[in-house]
């Protein structure tokens, strides 16, 4: 794979400014190659959906101006959309169980929740906590505004609580007595 | 001795195809009628040798035995009748396992693939802007309801499907009927030589029988030319497997 | 802009997979045109840092898997590489020949199923797929997350897809009785 190529999957696995002395030290690239590179993709990405954005010193990929309003469109989509089944699930998790990691929500639901806990992330529902000791994931918990959405003060005002936390938690710690395999 | 060496090595088995498609690989054989035939008593016995399967399991096990005797059976006796039920779940047999084989075949080539070339996407951005936007049925209400449908949902014990345990029952008799119809046949009753109370020395004593039928009627065809067709009842002694 | 360029736009805003069903509502225009214009990226792609994953109906970016190395470098979080026997089974399963239902699954590997299925869920490596018309059990398909992991930008790549695939094909034509459930 030629160096233009490269520099691409980077910035795409990143997400975020890369700097050019990060990226001679991941390629073992003099700066001089570099920047002769990122000129040729910039070249390369010339009116396309993805641009290259650079100073001096950073780049990062990005979407072509011309393109803003559509992209304003699909944020405001997102904000908009309607949590869906799924995402009133998971949400209710977070309310009666949080602080709750990511693998207890999978493993509580069945399914993977990676989307869907992104996307209430953004909308302001839930918010990480801080990783509990041995945590190797995020932990999750609602939002103040949530709750104040809500009507409640805290999670102890949710209707039957205490009995709903309690089969949540005696399902994370026996999940089945005799499973089938 | 009817019944030679039960080679099977006890590695963990993921249910009787997988046990079936082992003990026919292990001979170097395809997978066809033939070959089920030849593997029935290795089958049988290693189900009587790891009896504690889960219960769904061994039903499973045991329906898969069923099947097998009925081509062990037919194989010996050829002009032995089949019903149509039976054929067919002979022939299912012999599908799925092809079938599950080629599964297998298919999933070490996923093994080779499987973490080792990642397409990787972009990770998670840390800064994106959030703006506090719930939904319309972001309420006490709906919320209560959620969680009462995750609780709903959380996986409870599965019980024995009620057509496995026809199944089992259904063995059971088969392996009476089966019996019968074949002790007409050669005239002799099976019911005498082998105990009922032991489900599976009943299989085995069974198939052995059948194997010495076959011999039997092997030896005469070719030693007596017009005499009568007839068994010697003192080969028929109980065969030491146990 | 063209259409291409607007789709590459959004996959890259997007940070989860994209749907023809989204794409055709974002943009009004037609699934066939939306395909058409993926062909194209697709190959407009080819041998580059960046590449298109999809199936039928979802597609998003993803890095070169020759560059899979270097990526694995930066990347931080721990990979999960590991599946066992069962799980490799049912996954074979579910790519060659879903969307197939639990009943299929069991049919073909002679074992109660779920507990494995589950798991599958849980790591994001397959999803429910919409009920096919009559049916009254959820059915199985592979997601994308399942073909980056396996370095596939899509189902046919798969070794023997076609063969494989005919073979399951015929026997599914004449589902057994009532087998289980």
């Amino acid at each position: 794979m030629n160096l233009e190529s490269k520099i691409e999957a980077i910035l795409l696995f990143k997400n975020e400014p890369v700097s050019l002395a990060t990226l001679s030290n991941l390629l073992g690239t003099p700066r001089k190659d570099l920047q002769l590179a990122i000129f040729n993709l910039q070249r390369q990405y010339e009116n396309r959906g993805i641009v290259i954005v650079s100073d001096e010193e950073n780049l990062c990929l990005g979407t072509n101006t011309e393109l803003s309003k559509l992209i304003e469109t699909i944020q405001k989509e997102e904000l908009q959309r309607e949590l869906g089944r799924a995402g009133l699930e998971t949400l209710s998790i977070v309310l009666y169980k949080g602080p709750v990691s990511r693998r207890e929500i999978d493993f509580i639901r069945g399914v993977n929740s990676g989307f869907i806990l992104r996307n209430l992330l953004i909308r302001g529902l839930v918010e990480r906590a801080e990783s509990r000791v041995g945590e190797r994931s995020f932990s999750y918990k609602p939002t103040l505004e949530l709750l104040r959405h809500l009507g409640i003060q805290k999670r102890e005002d949710l209707p039957e609580f205490g009995i709903a936390l309690q089969k949540i938690e005696s399902f994370i710690q026996n999940p089945l007595d005799d499973a089938n395999e | 001795m009817v019944v030679s060496g039960y080679a099977v090595k006890t590695s963990v088995f993921e249910g009787p195809l997988d046990l079936l498609l082992d003990l026919i690989e292990k001979r170097k054989l395809f997978v066809n009628d033939i070959s089920l035939s030849a593997v029935t008593e290795d089958f049988i016995k290693f189900v009587e040798e790891h009896e504690e399967f889960p219960i769904g399991q061994s039903a499973e096990f045991i329906v898969v035995a069923s099947t097998l005797m009925l081509i062990k059976s037919r194989s010996l006796l050829p002009n032995l009748t089949l019903t149509e039920e039976e054929t067919a779940s002979i022939d299912d047999l012999e599908h799925r396992l092809k079938l599950y084989q080629k599964t297998k075949e298919l999933s070490i080539k996923l093994r080779e693939l499987f973490g080792k070339n990642i397409i990787f996407e972009k990770s998670a951005n840390r800064k994106e802007v959030v703006v506090f936007s719930p939904d319309s049925k972001t309420d006490i209400e709906n919320i209560s309801s959620a969680i009462m449908r995750v609780l709903e949902t959380l996986p409870k014990k599965e019980f024995l499907p009620k057509t496995i345990i026809k199944k089992i029952i259904s063995l059971e008799e088969m392996i009476e009927k089966l019996a019968e119809r074949i002790s007409k046949g050669v005239k002799m009753k099976f019911s005498d030589v082998y105990r009922k109370e032991d489900k599976i020395s009943v299989i085995v004593g069974f198939l052995a029988m059948l194997e010495l039928v076959k011999r039997g009627a092997l030896r005469v065809s070719q030693d007596v030319k017009h005499g009568e067709i007839k068994m010697e009842t003192d080969k028929i002694g109980t065969p030491n497997y146990v």
